[in-house]
C-alpha cells in the first residue's frame, strides 16, 4: 500500500493553502488535484484500507469500479472547478472548495458507515461556505438553510447507520435495501442529498445564491455523491423508478417560469438526477451503467453550464433572464461554450448527454415501464426546452439588454474549454467512458433509430419554442419568486413559530407575572400568619398563655382517656 | 508517584493552592503564577493516575472516618478518572484565560475570585474521586457553596438575585431530594460505597427503586434537568471564566457525573434496565433537551443562549445514564468530555468578545469575524463539536448515545437526539456565520473597509485556541476516554 | 459618430433566414421517418412521427401548464424576505 | 476518695460557690470564681461520664440513706452525657461572658449575675444527676428561678417583662410537674425513680396515673417550649444578656428534654408511654408542627436573636421527633441532637453576642456589611449556621442523618421529607443573615473604632464551640457511641 488515501492530498492541501499567497497559491491550487489524480490513477481495485477505531472495524478506503469511476470524475471536476476559480482572491472559498472536493472523494471511497457519515457531514459544512462566501444577506440566510437540511440528511444517515449496526451487526457500506427501518432512514438521508421531490428545495434555494465559482463546485459533488450512494446501497429499488420519474418531470415546469438562470439550472439539475435515480431504480446492468455514466456526464455539462452562467454573473453582476440578453455580442466564446453545454444536457447526438441518457431510456423500456418511459421522454423534451434553449437564448440572444462587457478571465475560459471539449469528446467517442463503468457495456448509442428519434424529439421541441415565442404565448421573464415545497419551511413554519411565540410572550409573561404575583401573595400571607405581628408569634398576654396551657392539658387528658 | 498518595493529593493540592493564592493576593503576578502552578501540579498528579486506572487498578485513600461505616474516602474508577482529567486539565486553560479576562475587564476582588476558583476545583476533584455517595455529597455541597461568591462576583442586585436562585435550587434539590435518597439508600442497603453492579439489587420493590432513582436524578440540581434548570441561566451574571469552567465543566458536569455514578455504581445498569424504572425519566430528559434548545433560539444574549444550550446538552448525559445500557453510558461519559471542551471554548469566545468588542448581544455581532477572526473561528469549531459534526469530538458522544437509544429500542429518543442536533445548528451556527459573512450592525463603521484586527487579550486567545484544538484532537483521539468508559461497561477489556 | 458594431441578429432578415433553415430541417426530419425502418421496443414508437409530435405537444403543454402554474405559485420578489 | 463522691460534688460545688460569690462582690473576682467552679464542674462531669462508660451506672445515696427512702443520685449514660453537655457549655460560655457581661450589665450587679449563674448551673446539673423525682422538682425550681432573674438582667427594659412571662409559664410548668409527681407518689408511695418504675406497672391504667401522665406531659412540654407552649421562649432568649441566651439555649431545654426521657422511658416506661397511651403519634405531630412553625417564623424575624430563638423551637421539635420514633435510631438521633444542638446554639448565640458587643442591636439592618469589619465573628456565625442547616461535616448533619434514617426505618418518609424541608427553611433564615453581613453594603458607620472585631476573650470560646461543631461533625463517633448506648439503655426493660 504505497499510495495515500484518495482524499488525503485535498484535505492536507486545504490546510496549507491559507499559508500560501499570491502566484504560488495558484500553482498549489492546480497541483493539488493533479497530484491527487496521479495518486488515484495508481489505485487498484481491492486496495482497501482497514482500521480498528474505538473497537469498530472501519474501512476508510474501499476501491472498486464504482468508487474508482467517481474518484476519476471528481478529480476531473475538481480540476475544472479549481481552474475556474483561480482568479478568486478569497481564501475561504479556496479552502472550502478543496475540503469539499476532498470529502466528496472520501465519501465515495468510504467502505463503512462511520467514514461515510464523517465525509457526508464534512461535505455539508465545507460546501456551505461556498454559499456563504457570497457575503450577501440572502446568501447567508440561504446558506444556513442549506446547512440545516444537509445536517438533517447527516443525522438521518447517522440514525439509520446506528440502527443498521444493531440490525445486522456490521458497519460495512454494501447493498442496503429499504426493507428495514434503518435502511429506510439511510434511504431518506441519501434522498435528501439527492434532492428527492419535496426534499429538493435546498438545491434550488442555495445553489443560485452561491458565488459564481462556488456554484460550479456545488453542482459537481453533493448530488453526485448521493447518486453514488444510492447506486451502491439501493440499486433495483422499485420506488426509485417512480421517484426518479417525478424528479425528471416536475422541475421543468418551474424551470420554464423561473427568472434566475442559475436557479433554472438548479431545477434542471434535479431533472437530470431524476434520470439517474430512475436508472438506479431499474437496477439492471444497463440501467446502472447508464445512471452512473449520466452522472459522469452531468458533472461535465452541468458544470459547463454553471460556469457559463457564472461567467455571465461574474462579468455583468446579473443573472436574471429579464435583465440579460444579447450577450453573444460581447461574450461570443462563452456563448458558444454554453451552447455546447446546452446541447450536451439536451442529449444531442455527438454530445455527451446522448450517450448516457439513451442507455437509461432503453433500460426503462426493456424492463417494461412504458409509462415511466413516456414521462422521461417528456422530461427529455422539456430539458431541451428550458436548459437547452432557454438558458442560452435569454442570456446571450433574445432582446439586447444593452449590456456591454467582455469575455471572462482566461482561467474561466480555460475551464469551460476543458469541460466543453470533454463533452464533445465523450459524445463522439464514448467507449473510454464505457470502459470505466461498473458493468460491461454491450450498448451502441449511435444507430439510425436512436439518432433520428432523438433529433425529431429535439427539433420539434425547438419548433414548439419558436412557435410559442412568435405567437407571444411564451410566458415572459418576470422578476418574481415561485412558491415551491420550501414554502412550508420558509413561510408556514416561521409564521407559525412567530405566531405562537407572539401569542406565547404575553401568555408566558402573564404566567410568570402570575407566578410572581402568587409568590408575593404567598409571601404576604406567610408574613401575615408567621411574621412578628401575627397572632401566633406576637407576644402573648400571660393570661392567654395560661389559657392555652389549660386547654392543652384538657386535650391531653381527653386524648389519653379515649 | 504512588497512586494512593496521588488520589489523596488531588483535592488537597488546590485547597493548598487556595491558601497560597489568598496569601499572595497583594501581588497579582505572583498570585496568578501560583494559580497556574497549582493547576499544573494538580493536572500532573491527576494524569499520573491514568495509567494505573486504565490498567484496571483502583487507587484509593481515606480522608477521615465520619459516620460509622461511612468514611470520607476517595477511590478512582474510570468515570471519575475521566471527570478528574477534564476538570483539572481545563482548569489550567481557564486560569490562563482568567488572567487575560479579569485584567482586560478590570474586575474587582480578583483574589477572592482565584481563591474560590481553587476551592471549587478542589471539591470537583473530591466529587470525581469520591469512593462513596456520602463523600460525593459532601464535596458536591462544598462545590455549591464555594461557587456562590463567584456567581455574585459583581455584587449587583441582579447578581445577588441570581445567587439566591443558584443557592436556592442547588441546595434545595440536594438537601431536599438527594440527601433523602442517600439516607434512604443507606437504610436499604446498609452501605453507600460505589460498587460495580450496584448495591441495591434485591433490597426493594421496583416502585421504591423508581422513586429513589427519581430522587437522585432530580436531586442533582447541578445537572439542570428541567424543572430545576433555572439557576444555570441566572448564574450567567458571573464573570465569564466562571461560566466557562464551572457552568460548562466543573459544576454542571459534577451533576451529570453524579447521576452517571448513581446509575452505574449505586443501582447498576442491570437493575435499572431490568426494572424499567427509568423509562418515564427518559422523557423528562428528552423534553429538557428539546425545550432548552428551543428557548436557546429565542435568546439574543450570547451567554444566555449558551446557558440554555448547556441545559440541553447536559440532558444528553442524563439520557445516557437513563438508557441504562453500555452504549448509553459510554456515550454519556464521552459527552462529559466532548461537551466540556466545546462549551468552554464557546464561553471563552463569549468572554473574549465581551472584553475586546464590548458586545453581549448576538444581533450586534454581525461582521465581528473580520476584527476577531481567531475568536470567531474557535467559536465555529466549538459549535460544530456541540452539534456533533466531524471533525470534532462531539461526534463520538452523539454516536454512542444514538447507539444506546437504539439498543434500548427507544427510537423516539433517537429522533430527539437528531432533532436536537438540528436545533443546535439553528441556534449556534448563525453566530459565527453572521460574524464572518454578515454585515456589522447599522451605525458601525463598515468593517469591509480594512479595519485593524482588535482581538481579545493574548491570554484569552491562547486559552480558547487550546480548547478549540482540543475539540479537533478529540475527534481523532477519543480513545483515552473511550477506553476508560469501556472499562466500566466491559471490565474484561481493561487495557 | 461612433457607430456600434453590427451583429448577426441585429438584422431581422438574418433571424428570418435562420428560422427558415430550421423549419426546413424539421420538415426533413419528419419526412425521413417514412423512408427507414426503425427497430423499436414499443408499439408507440412505430407510429409515424411519434417522436416529433410527442416533442412538440409535450413542449407546448409544458409551457401552457407552466403559465397556469404561475398563477398559482408566483408571488412578489420580496415574498420571503418581507417575513 | 473523691471519686466516690463525684455525683454529690457535681451539685454541691456550685451550690456552695454561689453564696461565696455574693461575698466577693468584685466583678472580676466573681467571674474568676464562677469560671473556676464551672471548670471544676466540667471536670467532675467528664470524670463521671468516663466512670459510667467503663463501670456502668453509679448509684450514690445522698447522706448515706439507702435508695428508696433516702435521696439517691443515680448516674447512667444518659444523664452523665447531659451533665457533660451542661457543664461543658457553661464552662465555655462563662469564659465568653466576662467581656460581654461587663458591657451589658452595670458593674454593681455583676457579682449577682455570677451568683445566679452558679445557682442556675447547680439547678440544671442537679436535675440531671438526681434519681429522685421530688428532688428533681427542687432543682428545677432552683434553675428556673435563677434563670428568670438572669434574664431580667438583660440590657433592655423589655427583659423584665420577658422574664415575668417566663416566670408565670415556668411556674405553671413546674407546678404541673409537681402535681404529676405527687399523683404518682399517691399511687406508689415512692419518689425514687427506680422505685417508681418498679411499682408503676402494677397501677398503670388507673385514672390517677393517666392524669399524672397528662400533667407531666404538659408540664415538661412547657419547660422545653414544645409547640404550642413555646410562647415564653422567644422573648426570654431575645432580651436576656448575650451570655445568658447562649447558656439557656444550649442547656436549659436540653435538661428539659432529658426530663422527658426520664419520665417517659425510665419511670413510666416506653411500653406504657407509647403503646398504651399512644403518646408517639401525638408527639410526632406536635414535633413536626414545631419544626415547621419554628422554621417558618424564624424566616420572618429581623432580630437575629429571636430568629435563633424560633430556630430553637424548631430544633426542640427535632429532638422530640427523634424520641417519639421510639427506636434505637430515633432515640440516638434525639440524644445526639441534644449534644449537637447545644454546640450549635451555644456557638451561634455566642457569635451573636460578639455582634451585640459592637452593635446597638443585632438586627439585619444593623449588621449590613459587618462581614468586613468583624470577619472572625461572622465566619463563626456562618459555620454555626451551616451546622444548624445540617451541612455535611458539621454536627447538624449527623443529627439530620440519624433523624431521617430513623424516619425511613419506620417507612415514614413524609416525615423524612418534612425534616429535610425544614432544613431548607433553615437555609433561608441563615442565608438572610449571611447576605446581610457580606453582600449588603455597610451603612456609613461613624466611628471606625466601634466596628472592630470582638475581643479575643469572646472570640476564642466562640471559636472553640464552633470548631467543636466541625470536629464532632467530621468525627462523630464519641457522641454517637454514647447516644446509642443511652438509647439502648432507655429502651431496654428494667434490670
Amino acid at each position: 500500500m504505497d499510495s495515500l488515501p484518495p482524499y488525503a492530498i485535498f484535505l492536507i492541501g486545504a490546510l496549507f493553502i491559507p499559508a500560501i499567497g499570491g502566484r504560488l497559491r495558484r500553482v498549489a491550487l492546480l497541483l493539488i488535484p493533479l497530484l491527487s489524480g496521479a495518486n488515484v490513477i495508481n489505485l487498484e481495485q481491492g486496495d482497501d484500507w482497514q482500521l480498528l477505531f474505538l473497537d469498530y472495524e472501519l474501512i476508510p478506503v474501499r476501491v472498486d469500479e464504482l468508487s474508482l469511476l467517481f474518484g476519476y470524475l471528481f478529480h476531473l471536476a475538481a480540476l475544472i472547478a479549481v481552474i475556474f476559480s483561480l482568479h478568486v482572491r478569497d481564501t475561504t472559498q479556496h479552502v472550502a472548495g478543496l475540503v469539499y472536493a476532498g470529502s466528496a472523494l472520501g465519501a465515495v471511497f468510504a467502505g463503512d458507515f462511520i467514514t461515510l457519515f464523517i465525509f457526508w457531514e464534512l461535505m455539508a459544512v465545507s460546501s456551505a461556505f461556498l454559499i456563504l462566501s457570497r457575503r450577501t444577506d440572502r446568501a447567508t440566510a440561504a446558506g444556513l438553510r442549506y446547512l440545516l437540511i444537509q445536517v438533517l440528511s447527516g443525522v438521518m444517515l447517522l440514525a439509520g447507520a446506528v440502527m443498521r449496526v444493531q440490525e445486522t451487526g456490521t458497519l460495512a457500506f454494501e447493498f442496503i435495501g429499504i426493507g428495514s427501518s434503518g435502511g429506510l432512514l439511510i434511504f431518506l438521508a441519501f434522498g435528501i442529498k439527492c434532492a428527492f421531490p419535496l426534499a429538493h428545495n435546498w438545491l434550488t434555494d442555495a445553489y443560485p445564491e452561491a458565488t459564481p465559482t462556488g456554484a460550479v463546485f456545488l453542482s459537481a459533488f453533493t448530488t453526485k455523491v448521493a447518486v453514488y450512494a444510492l447506486a451502491r446501497g439501493f440499486p433495483g429499488t422499485e420506488a426509485l423508478i417512480y421517484i426518479g420519474a417525478v424528479m425528471t418531470c416536475f422541475p421543468i415546469f418551474y424551470a420554464v417560469i423561473e427568472n434566475d438562470l442559475r436557479r433554472v439550472l438548479a431545477y434542471s439539475m434535479i431533472n437530470q438526477i431524476g434520470f439517474m435515480v430512475c436508472g438506479i431504480g431499474i437496477g439492471t446492468a444497463l440501467a446502472v451503467n447508464g445512471a452512473v455514466a449520466h452522472a459522469f456526464n452531468d458533472v461535465l455539462f452541468k458544470g459547463l453550464l454553471m460556469m457559463s452562467m457564472g461567467a455571465v454573473l461574474h462579468m455583468t453582476g446579473r443573472i436574471n433572464g429579464s435583465e440579460l440578453g444579447g450577450l453573444y455580442k460581447s461574450m461570443p466564446m462563452t456563448a458558444g461554450l454554453c451552447i455546447v453545454g446546452a446541447a450536451s444536457i439536451s442529449a444531442f447526438p455527438l454530445f455527451s448527454g446522448f450517450v448516457s441518457k439513451s442507455m437509461i431510456m432503453v433500460a426503462v423500456l426493456q424492463e417494461g415501464h412504458p409509462g415511466v418511459w413516456l414521462a422521461l421522454l417528456f422530461a427529455s423534451a422539456g430539458v431541451f426546452h428550458h436548459a437547452g434553449i432557454k438558458i442560452p437564448f435569454f442570456a446571450f440572444f433574445a432582446h439586447d439588454a444593452g449590456l456591454r462587457t467582455s469575455e471572462p478571465p482566461n482561467n474561466m475560459l480555460l475551464a469551460m474549454w476543458i469541460a466543453g471539449a470533454l463533452c464533445v469528446f465523450i459524445g463522439i467517442y464514448p467507449w473510454m467512458l464505457y470502459e470505466l463503468l461498473p458493468f460491461e457495456v454491450v450498448y451502441t448509442p449511435y444507430d439510425a433509430t436512436h439518432v433520428i428519434a432523438q433529433l425529431q424529439l429535439l427539433f420539434f421541441s425547438a419548433l414548439a419554442f419558436t412557435w410559442l415565442k412568435l405567437t407571444n404565448l411564451y410566458p415572459p421573464e418576470l422578476r418574481s419568486v415561485n412558491l415551491d415545497a420550501e414554502w412550508i419551511y420558509r413561510k408556514v413554519l416561521p409564521d407559525a413559530v412567530r405566531g405562537i411565540s407572539r401569542a406565547s410572550v404575553p401568555l408566558a409573561s402573564a404566567l410568570s407575572d402570575g407566578v410572581r404575583g402568587q409568590m408575593l401573595v404567598l409571601g404576604q400571607t406567610m408574613y401575615r400568619h408567621f411574621g412578628p405581628q401575627s397572632t401566633l408569634v406576637r407576644t402573648w398576654l400571660s393570661a392567654r398563655m395560661v389559657l392555652w396551657v389549660a386547654g392543652l392539658l384538657g386535650f391531653y387528658l381527653f386524648f389519653y382517656y379515649s | 508517584m504512588n497512586p494512593d498518595l496521588a488520589v489523596l493529593l488531588a483535592p488537597v493540592i488546590p485547597a493548598i493552592g487556595a491558601v497560597l493564592i489568598g496569601f499572595t493576593g497583594s501581588r497579582p503576578n505572583v498570585r496568578e503564577a501560583m494559580t497556574l502552578a497549582t493547576g499544573g501540579v494538580l493536572f500532573g498528579v491527576v494524569l499520573s493516575l491514568y495509567p494505573a486506572v486504565a490498567a484496571g487498578s483502583r487507587p484509593a485513600a481515606i480522608l477521615f472516618a465520619s459516620l460509622p461505616g461511612l468514611p470520607i474516602a476517595l477511590e478512582v474508577e474510570p468515570l471519575g478518572m475521566l471527570f478528574g482529567l477534564v476538570a483539572s486539565g481545563l482548569w489550567i486553560v481557564t486560569s490562563v484565560y482568567s488572567i487575560g479576562y479579569m485584567r482586560g475587564h478590570h474586575e474587582p476582588n480578583q483574589t477572592r475570585f482565584y481563591v474560590c476558583f481553587a476551592i471549587a476545583i478542589s471539591s470537583a476533584m473530591g466529587v470525581a474521586f469520591a469512593a462513596n455517595m456520602f463523600t460525593l455529597f459532601v464535596f458536591y455541597e462544598v462545590l455549591t457553596l464555594s461557587t456562590y461568591p463567584l456567581v455574585t462576583h459583581s455584587g449587583t442586585e441582579e447578581a445577588k438575585r441570581a445567587g439566591r436562585l443558584y443557592l436556592g435550587i442547588l441546595l434545595g434539590t440536594s438537601i431536599g431530594l438527594q440527601l433523602l435518597a442517600i439516607v434512604w439508600t443507606w437504610s436499604l442497603a446498609g452501605t453507600l460505597d460505589f460498587v460495580p453492579g450496584g448495591i441495591l439489587t434485591d433490597v426493594a420493590s421496583p416502585l421504591v427503586l423508581g422513586i429513589l432513582f427519581a430522587l437522585y436524578v432530580f436531586g442533582m440540581g447541578k445537572a439542570a434537568l428541567m424543572p430545576f434548570h433555572r439557576w444555570l441561566p441566572a448564574a450567567m451574571v458571573a464573570p465569564t471564566p466562571v461560566s466557562a469552567l464551572l457552568h460548562a465543566v466543573a459544576v454542571v458536569k459534577a451533576g451529570v457525573f453524579a447521576i452517571l455514578k448513581v446509575a452505574i455504581y449505586i443501582f447498576g445498569l442491570d437493575l435499572l434496565s431490568a426494572s424499567g424504572i427509568t423509562h418515564w425519566l427518559t422523557y423528562v430528559a428528552a423534553a429538557t433537551i428539546l425545550i432548552a434548545s428551543i428557548v436557546a433560539m429565542t435568546r439574543d444574549n450570547l451567554k444566555a443562549r449558551l446557558a440554555y444550550s448547556t441545559i440541553s446538552q447536559l440532558s444528553y448525559v442524563v439520557l445516557g445514564a437513563l438508557l441504562a445500557n453500555a452504549w448509553g453510558v459510554v456515550g454519556g461519559g464521552l459527552q462529559i468530555v466532548m461537551h466540556a471542551f466545546a462549551k468552554i471554548t464557546l464561553f471563552f469566545c463569549a468572554g473574549a468578545i465581551m472584553v475586546a468588542a464590548h458586545k453581549t448581544e448576538i444581533s450586534e455581532m454581525g461582521g465581528l469575524g473580520r476584527t476577531m477572526p481567531i475568536t470567531m473561528f474557535a467559536f465555529l469549531i466549538g459549535s460544530l463539536s456541540i452539534i456533533g459534526l466531524p471533525p470534532m469530538g462531539g461526534m463520538w458522544s452523539k454516536w454512542y448515545l444514538a447507539v444506546g437509544t437504539v439498543e434500548a429500542h427507544q427510537f423516539l429518543l433517537l429522533g430527539v437526539l437528531m432533532a436536537s442536533s438540528l436545533f443546535n445548528v439553528a441556534y449556534l451556527l448563525p453566530i459565527p456565520v453572521r460574524a464572518f459573512f454578515g454585515a456589522p450592525p447599522a451605525g458601525e463603521k463598515d468593517a469591509r473597509t480594512p479595519a485593524g484586527i482588535r482581538e481579545a487579550p493574548m491570554f484569552c486567545l491562547i486559552a480558547l485556541s487550546v480548547t478549540a484544538l482540543g475539540c479537533v484532537w478529540l475527534f481523532f483521539n477519543p480513545d483515552p476516554f473511550y477506553s476508560l468508559m469501556n472499562q466500566i461497561v466491559a471490565p474484561e477489556n481493561a487495557r | 459618430m461612433n457607430q456600434p458594431p453590427q451583429h448577426f441578429f441585429d438584422k431581422p432578415e438574418n433571424t428570418t433566414k435562420v428560422l427558415w433553415i430550421f423549419h426546413v430541417l424539421c420538415v426533413g426530419l419528419l419526412v425521413i421517418d417514412v423512408f427507414y425502418h426503425r427497430h423499436t421496443m414499443h408499439a408507440w414508437e412505430d407510429l409515424w412521427g411519434f417522436y416529433a409530435f410527442y416533442g412538440f405537444v409535450a413542449c407546448v403543454m409544458l409551457v401552457l401548464v407552466a403559465k397556469q402554474l404561475r398563477k398559482l405559485v408566483m408571488v412578489g420578489e420580496r415574498y420571503y424576505s418581507d417575513g | 476518695m473523691i471519686g466516690a463522691h463525684l455525683p454529690a460534688l457535681q451539685v454541691v460545688v456550685p451550690l456552695i460557690a454561689a453564696p461565696v460569690c455574693v461575698l466577693l462582690r468584685r466583678p472580676r473576682l466573681a467571674w474568676g470564681l464562677a469560671t473556676l467552679i464551672n471548670w471544676i464542674c466540667f471536670g467532675v462531669a467528664t470524670a463521671l461520664l468516663a466512670r459510667v462508660l467503663t463501670e456502668g451506672s453509679i448509684s450514690y445515696p445522698l447522706g448515706g440513706w439507702a435508695a428508696p427512702w433516702g435521696i439517691e443520685y443515680r448516674v447512667d449514660v444518659v444523664n452523665a452525657f447531659v451533665l457533660v453537655i451542661v457543664a461543658g457549655v457553661s464552662a465555655l460560655v462563662v469564659l465568653f461572658a466576662r467581656a460581654s457581661v461587663e458591657k451589658e450589665i452595670p458593674a454593681e450587679r455583676i457579682y449577682l449575675f455570677y451568683t445566679l449563674w452558679l445557682l442556675c448551673v447547680t439547678g440544671l446539673l442537679g436535675m440531671a444527676v438526681t434519681g429522685d423525682a421530688f428532688n428533681l422538682f427542687v432543682f428545677l425550681e432552683i434553675s428556673s428561678l435563677s434563670s428568670y432573674a438572669l434574664i431580667s438582667l438583660g440590657p433592655e427594659r423589655r427583659a423584665l417583662t420577658a422574664a415575668y412571662r417566663y416566670l408565670v409559664m415556668g411556674t405553671i410548668g413546674a407546678t404541673f410537674i409537681l402535681i404529676g409527681i405527687g399523683l404518682l407518689y399517691m399511687m406508689t408511695g415512692t419518689l425514687n425513680m427506680m422505685d417508681l418504675a418498679r411499682h408503676l406497672p402494677a397501677v398503670a391504667g388507673t385514672r390517677t396515673v393517666i392524669v399524672a401522665f397528662g400533667f407531666l406531659t404538659v408540664g415538661i412540654s412547657l419547660k422545653i417550649a414544645l409547640f404550642p407552649l413555646h410562647s415564653w421562649l422567644p422573648n426570654a432568649y431575645t432580651y436576656a444578656p448575650s451570655a445568658v441566651s447562649a447558656l439557656l439555649a444550649a442547656t436549659a431545654t436540653k435538661v428539659g428534654v432529658y426530663m422527658l426521657l426520664r419520665f417517659f422511658f425510665t419511670i413510666v416506661g416506653p411500653y406504657f408511654s407509647f403503646e398504651v397511651m399512644a403518646e408517639g403519634g401525638l408527639l410526632i405531630a406536635i414535633a413536626l408542627l414545631a419544626t415547621v412553625f419554628g422554621s417558618v417564623v424564624a424566616i420572618f424575624q429581623d432580630n437575629i436573636k429571636s430568629m435563633l430563638a424560633y430556630s430553637s423551637i424548631a430544633q426542640i421539635g427535632y429532638m422530640v421527633l427523634g424520641i417519639s420514633l421510639v427506636s434505637v435510631t430515633g432515640l440516638t438521633a434525639g440524644i445526639v441532637h441534644l449534644f449537637n444542638h447545644a454546640l450549635i446554639k451555644a456557638g451561634l448565640f455566642m457569635a451573636v453576642g460578639c455582634l451585640a458587643f459592637r452593635l446597638r442591636a443585632v438586627t439585619l439592618q444593623e449588621i449590613a456589611g459587618i462581614g468586613r469589619y468583624m470577619p472572625w465573628t461572622m465566619a463563626a456565625f456562618v459555620v454555626g449556621g451551616l451546622s444548624l442547616i445540617g451541612v455535611p461535616l458539621t454536627v447538624g448533619f449527623i443529627s439530620k442523618w440519624y433523624l431521617v434514617l430513623g424516619a425511613l426505618e419506620r417507612s415514614w418518609w413524609p416525615v423524612a421529607g418534612i425534616i429535610l424541608f425544614t432544613s431548607l427553611l433553615a437555609v433561608v433564615y441563615i442565608w438572610r443573615v449571611v447576605e446581610a453581613a457580606y453582600f449588603r453594603t455597610a451603612p456609613n458607620r461613624g466611628h471606625p473604632t466601634r466596628f472592630q472585631e470582638a475581643p479575643w476573650s469572646m472570640l476564642v470560646p466562640t471559636w472553640v464551640v464552633i470548631l467543636a461543631n466541625v470536629y464532632f461533625g467530621i468525627s462523630p463517633s464519641f457522641p454517637i457511641d454514647i447516644a446509642q448506648r443511652a438509647a439502648q439503655a432507655l429502651l431496654s426493660p428494667l434490670p
